[in-house]
């Protein structure tokens, strides 16, 4: 029982982590048909930036206030991550619409070029995130059965961002503005919407999200310069999975995923586990090539 | 009357996510035949033409080419079977030379072997030259397609349909975008054509439709509404109601577009 | 057509050049690279030349995945080589070192070693750092007869005539550590490694000592390199409830397993855990808030007490920063330059054979200790130390073999370990 | 038109490019006597290369289908080489990472890899046939752009991860190195190094010429078209699935045999070679020496690794920046790369259409 418990606990905290990391994707892949590559340097570049927050906070702040220097570094990691995603959108992004392999590999190098510029910048070595205090232990269920709070914390920050994504795109002014180009580019642009301006709005967004989850991973792995090519494939699958265009297929991309792969690694192991998981990714794709959610439109092509 | 109707679409039914694009249609296309489909705009002319060939597969009814049942066949099996299909935007393969579209049109055996040692017999490059000639691309042969013009396009894809020798030709709008001459070249085209073999045309352009049509079969809300001439197509009420009143709106949507 | 086809001829004729003229650069190129002396290709394999220098070749990754590692020890040797030509270098000449980066890759480590060795005609190299890319190097040194010096420890098996190895083998490290756990901590075993041939050779080493020695064996799990999510595998591990786990995770999936296994409530007081790949420059990386009480097993520690300890210490913060901290494969890839220089000052030439003749029992004052060459294994003889992780970032040491231990790779003198030796 | 044929076969241009290709063999042929020992050895392992670089275009240049998963046949080839290589240097005993994974026997599959031909023939039908199961499922069920690319790296992922979790059977992270004889010859003297990269010279002349011929086809054509609009082929009564499943194959069979060489001239193989990065980088060398030209494909994969090799060295840090940077640049604004560069410059004034057309890639 409170193995299951906490297996079940685990899974969707592993889904949790992938819907996190994968968001950004959802949008920048689902939405604008950009296969971004270099979304998992963003999520380093989260990272550091969450490192570099709580540098600041521990040379120039005093000690009583360290603690907080996290809830400070989630909307940083965002800011930056932001900024990045704006500059990569203007200066790169925006010549590659409508050549989806081209935006895969035109990323990549731009993954490859961050990764060096982290590494010039702050060494190879992984660097260390001090986790607030308010983070450390959990809550006890039962005998043996702790629920870390780190994890607890996670969840609740993925829910917040699938909160505030879902008002921001169908609640928000300028959200009806983003479906709308994402839908029709034309007839959208005809009616005097920027589509300039949207594009680089959604790109930015899904930059940022992903520099939270690079923020929330601080607390769970390494930190060094290789840290977004551990998820960028995950990230992929659950975004294929879920079925391109969809929040809710994401939501169920990343819960499948994270599931199963708990399931199978406790069955098996970490190795086999994972070659499992992907094996049906790949036999589900065969079914339903679409993905989970998948978005049915007449247009040829 | 039955054996020869080379065509025939039992109760077809299409369905995109709980909407109705086609319901129960019917439709009969006698050998040699030149039909012309119209309607309003989201009437299902578009979506019959698909469902026929393939493109998309219908929640009900059947469709029958011939003798055989081709409503479960793949797009492939249904072009080899002899039904050609010519889009409304001109989808030809920009990045080939004109010829070589005609070459890889032309009927000939489609299987990875035979296009892998195939030879350029003397006869097949005789009939390449006389649809080039025909479709006026001779001097434009070696030319890549993406560099021709609109309606040279347009002509293009027709010719490449020829060579691949449907018994039954599907053209979507074939003549949008071409000049009134080539509109009326199109036209004797098309009757010369329908001798040897049946046409569906889907076509908003009413003035070309009066000036060739033999038979009309309008569609709207994805039902059969009306068949026969094109006189009894004009007096007939329902008919100037749900289309002729809409008629208006259309032009102008399109004129705008 | 016309314009297809010139096109093509175009292409083609740069084809020609580049294969020409990059073939022919390349040629003139290493001659330059050999410095002001275009003699030194004839004193061909000799690595030196007349107008007294020495080349050495430094072969580790600067790029990629192991940088993180293998950096510092490029530092150490390059620190060693400074040093040495500042006190007159070997045999009158001064040591140049040629920098080649292996990449992270195993191909490119054989490349660049086959380079160093053919192309730029060095006396040694130093280098490696994962066992692939030593194995990879192995039949190139071979081949060739080169001379390889590999910095780290590693998992035993293997010696070959053209290569030293200064880090432990399994008798060095694994062997005596696993025994001192289950005197002081334990009986109950669960081996933890990533998947890869170091773990899993390590494991099957432990796995017969622990059957000989009077160990149990709870569990045994891999993950694969780069894994960073360690709650499944936690939950297994308290299932099992082990008094040890044996780590030999690799790189960033140690972070990853220790700041969970911190979130999951078990601290050091809890478990007691062994890491043979953490040492004092990983620590920086996970968080001493996480490690403090985790025990490692090395040969080295920064705070070892040796007066050539103190020396390389200060002498490394001096030169690379405050801030940087050693460890093992730093200390070793360091011993191995001097080890090296003082073969060749024996054998008074830098040819491979004489120089591994006079390394033969060869002996010197490491930071670590006493180190000495087994002529016949051509390992060292390392003194074993286990230490635990204190708040400062450091090793307090808790136990250390008194003496140094003789190398013995295919554990011979260890009766238990018959059935792993390897069918070659 | 017959005299368009006549015309096309006794052009200048042709005799000159027939020259121009007698002399790139030539130079490929006679270049054991211009270059060391080690620099042959290299030249010799980016010929391989550029090998899988032709395999690569014929389905990314010529078809417009993406896979990011070529270093997993690449890779295929190169172990059934090395498990024969191994076995001839261990004299048909179980090799010795099997001894240190606690393996006694050697296993039932290996056992035919001491021949040379079987392994080889395995070389080339192990990643074909895998090619051809993959691509039966994937094609068939319109799998295609962006799924089919992001597929190829989850089958990266499963076969990496396989490969070095059973490493009783496969060596591991450690791959399979130390090889001592091929056909009773000794790997590491410099004659069989000739002898080897001539081998490769010729399969790799061989292999061009074999694309050639499958391009020049009307097969070739079909793909082109398939490249431009899959649905309009199927239109015209054409199956692309069988096609595309047809030039997967083929091109994972190209990367196998490229994969043999490797592994004889680098002596080395592991499971990082099948990884994800290997295999953009593969895609790499054909992006930039221009996709959709044979020789730009099989060039820019020579290019690039001689650059690779040379620059790496000297700037490590840098050339990761470097690389980086191309591959954008490349992508972005010289979508048919090098070739394409020099097609544009030389033939600028004839041009008469927008060049973008047909570059874009019908994904999607």
């Amino acid at each position: 029982m409170e193995v299951f418990l906490l297996q079940l606990f685990n899974g969707l905290s592993i889904s949790s982590i992938l819907l996190l990391v994968a968001l950004g994707l959802a949008i920048t892949f689902g939405l604008m048909k950009v296969i971004n590559m270099a979304h998992g340097e963003l999520i380093m570049i989260g990272a550091y930036s969450t490192y570099l927050t709580q540098n600041l906070f521990q040379d120039y702040l005093p000690k009583s206030l360290f603690d907080w220097y996290f809830v400070l570094a989630v909307p940083v990691s965002f800011v930056i991550a932001f900024i990045f995603g704006l500059i990569l959108e203007i200066s790169l992004i925006r010549f590659l619409y409508g050549r989806p392999l081209d935006s895969l590999l035109a990323t990549w190098g731009v993954g490859l070029v961050l990764q060096q510029l982290a590494r010039s910048i702050f060494g190879a070595p992984n660097v260390a995130v001090t986790s607030p205090a308010w983070l450390n232990g959990g809550m006890k269920i039962m005998d043996g059965t702790l629920l870390p709070y780190k994890r607890i914390f996670i969840i609740a920050l993925v829910i917040a961002c699938l909160v505030s994504m879902y008002f921001y795109i169908y609640r928000s002014h300028e959200g009806r503005r983003m479906r709308a180009v994402m839908q029709n580019r034309d007839m959208a642009s005809c009616l005097g919407v920027s589509t300039r301006r949207v594009d680089a709005m959604t790109f930015a967004i899904g930059s940022g999200i992903a520099g939270i989850a690079g923020c929330a991973l601080t607390l769970l792995g390494p930190i060094g310069p290789s840290l977004g090519t551990y998820y960028i494939v995950d990230a992929f699958m659950v975004v294929v999975l879920g079925g391109v265009g969809k929040l809710v297929g994401t939501v169920l991309g990343a819960t499948g995923i994270g599931m199963f792969n708990t399931l199978f690694e406790y069955w098996t192991n970490a190795s086999l586990g994972k070659v499992l998981v992907f094996v049906c990714i790949v036999a589900f794709l065969q079914w339903k090539p679409m993905g989970l959610v998948a978005m049915r439109s007449r247009s040829l092509d | 009357m039955k054996e020869s109707a080379i065509l025939l679409c039992d109760d077809v039914t299409v369905e995109f996510d709980g909407f109705k694009a086609v319901q129960g249609m019917n439709l009969k296309l006698e050998k040699g035949e030149l039909r012309f489909l119209i309607g309003p705009n989201g009437a299902g002319k578009t979506t019959i033409l698909d469902v026929i060939c393939g493109k998309v597969r219908p929640s009900g009814g059947r469709v029958t080419f011939g003798k055989v049942d081709i409503t479960k066949k793949k797009e492939h099996q249904i072009a080899e079977l002899g039904i050609g299909r010519k889009f409304q935007a001109p989808s030809i393969f920009p990045s080939m030379t004109v010829s070589e579209n005609l070459e890889i049109a032309m009927r000939q055996r489609r299987t990875v072997f035979a296009t892998l040692f195939a030879k350029m017999a003397e006869e097949e490059r005789s009939r390449i030259d006389g649809q080039l000639t025909m479709i006026g691309l001779q001097n434009k042969a070696d030319w890549r397609a993406g560099g021709l013009s609109h309606g040279e396009k347009q002509w293009l894809e027709i010719g490449m349909m020829l060579l691949q020798e449907p018994e039954i030709l599907l053209l979507d709008e074939p003549v949008a975008g071409m000049t009134d001459k080539e509109t009326d070249k199109t036209g004797e085209l098309l009757h010369e054509i329908a001798r040897k073999r049946s046409i569906v045309v889907v076509e908003h352009d009413m003035e070309f439709v009066r000036n060739f049509a033999s038979k009309v079969t309008v569609m709207h809300e994805g039902k059969l509404l009306k068949e026969g001439s094109m006189d009894e197509i004009q007096r007939d009420d329902r008919v100037a109601e749900v289309y002729l009143g809409k008629r208006r709106d259309a032009d102008v949507s399109r004129s705008t577009a | 057509m016309k314009k297809r086809m010139f096109y093509q001829f175009s292409l083609l004729l740069v084809a020609v050049t580049i294969v020409l003229a990059g073939c022919g650069g390349n040629n003139n190129k290493t001659a330059s690279t050999n410095g002001e002396t275009d003699k030194a290709t004839n004193t061909a394999n000799s690595g030196s030349n007349a107008e007294g220098e020495i080349k050495v070749g430094i072969l580790h990754s600067q790029s990629g995945t192991m940088a993180i590692s293998e950096v510092s020890v490029i530092d150490a040797e390059m620190m060693a080589i400074d040093e040495i030509n500042a006190a007159g270098g070997v045999l009158g000449k001064k040591i140049v070192p040629v920098l080649e980066d292996g990449a992270s890759d195993w191909p490119t480590f054989a490349e660049k070693a086959r380079k160093l060795i053919s192309e730029d005609k060095v006396a040694t190299v130093f280098g490696g750092w994962t066992s692939a890319s030593r194995k990879a190097m192995k039949p190139v040194f071979e081949e060739l007869n080169g001379l390889l010096w590999y910095p780290v420890q590693y998992e035993g098996l293997e010696s070959s005539p053209n290569i030293f190895y200064t880090g432990a083998t399994t008798n060095q490290q694994i062997v005596p550590s696993v025994s001192w756990l289950l005197e002081n901590r334990g009986k109950k075993f669960y081996l933890l490694g990533s998947d890869y041939v170091f773990p899993r050779t390590a494991n099957l080493v432990i796995k017969e000592q622990l059957k000989a020695e009077g160990g149990e064996l709870v569990g045994e799990e891999y993950t694969p390199l780069g894994h960073t999510d360690y709650s499944t595998l936690i939950s297994k591990i308290k299932e099992a409830k082990p008094d040890v786990v044996y780590n030999t995770l690799n790189g960033d999936s140690n972070v990853a397993f220790f700041k969970q296994l911190k979130d999951a409530g078990i601290t050091a007081k809890d478990l007691t855990t062994l890491s043979v790949s953490v040492a004092e420059e990983e620590i920086r990386g996970i968080g001493v808030d996480v490690l403090e009480g985790h025990l490692a097993a090395w040969n080295y520690y920064q705070t070892t007490d040796t007066p050539a300890n103190k020396t390389f210490v200060e002498n490394y913060k001096k030169k690379y920063g405050d801030e940087r901290v050693t460890a093992d494969p730093i200390e070793a890839g360091y011993t191995a330059v001097y080890l090296w220089a003082a073969a060749v000052e024996k054998a008074g030439s830098v040819e491979v054979d004489k120089v591994k003749e006079a390394a033969k029992e060869l002996e010197w004052d490491a930071p670590e200790g006493k180190v000495k060459i087994d002529g016949a294994t051509q390992h060292i003889y390392k003194t074993v130390r286990i230490g635990e992780v204190q708040a400062d970032g450091q090793f307090k040491e808790l136990w250390n073999s008194g003496e140094a231990v003789k190398p013995d790779p295919y554990l011979k003198g260890y009766d238990w370990a018959a059935s792993i030796q390897p069918t070659e | 038109m017959l005299m368009r044929i006549q015309m096309k076969k006794f052009t200048p241009q042709r005799i000159w490019i027939l020259i121009a290709y007698t002399a790139a063999a030539a130079a490929l042929f006679s270049a054991p006597l211009f270059v060391s020992d080690f620099r042959l050895n290299l030249l010799a392992k980016f010929l391989a290369f550029a090998i899988v670089a032709l395999g690569l275009d014929l389905i990314w240049g010529f078809t417009g289908i993406l896979s990011l998963g070529h270093g997993i046949f690449f890779g295929l080839g190169a172990y059934a080489m090395a498990m024969y290589l191994k076995l001839a240097a261990s004299g048909g005993k179980p090799p010795d990472f099997m001894g240190w994974s606690g393996l006694k026997e050697l296993p039932l599959f290996w056992q035919p890899f001491q021949n040379f031909w079987f392994a080889v023939a395995m070389g080339i039908a192990i990643p074909a046939f895998l090619a051809l199961v993959l691509g039966y499922f994937t094609f068939r069920n319109r799998i295609r752009g962006v799924y089919f690319t992001i597929l190829t790296q989850a089958l990266v992922i499963i076969t990496t991860t396989l490969l070095i979790g059973q490493q009783a059977f496969t060596g591991g992270t450690n791959g399979i190195t130390g090889y001592s004889t091929v056909l009773g010859y000794s790997i590491g003297s410099p004659e069989t190094k000739r002898v080897l990269y001539y081998v490769t010279v010729a399969a790799l002349i061989a292999i061009f010429i074999f694309c050639r011929y499958v391009i020049g086809s009307r097969f070739g054509k079909v793909l082109r078209a398939i490249r431009d609009g899959e649905n309009r082929v199927r239109f015209i009564g054409y199956n692309p699935a069988i096609y595309q499943m047809v030039v997967f194959t083929i091109s994972a069979g190209i990367a196998g045999v490229a994969g043999m060489l490797f592994v004889l001239h680098v002596g080395i193989i592991s499971p990082s070679m099948l990884g994800i990065v290997p295999s953009i980088e593969m895609v790499l060398w054909v992006a930039i020496g221009g996709r959709g030209t044979l020789v730009g494909a099989a060039l820019g994969a020579i290019l690039m690794n001689w650059a690779k090799s040379e620059f790496s060295t000297a700037y490590p840090q840098g050339w990761l920046f470097f690389m980086g940077l191309l591959f954008v640049v490349v992508v972005v604004f010289l979508p048919k790369g090098v070739a394409g560069l020099i097609g544009q410059i030389k033939f600028r004034r004839k041009r008469r259409e927008p060049n973008h057309e047909g570059v874009r890639n019908p994904a999607v």
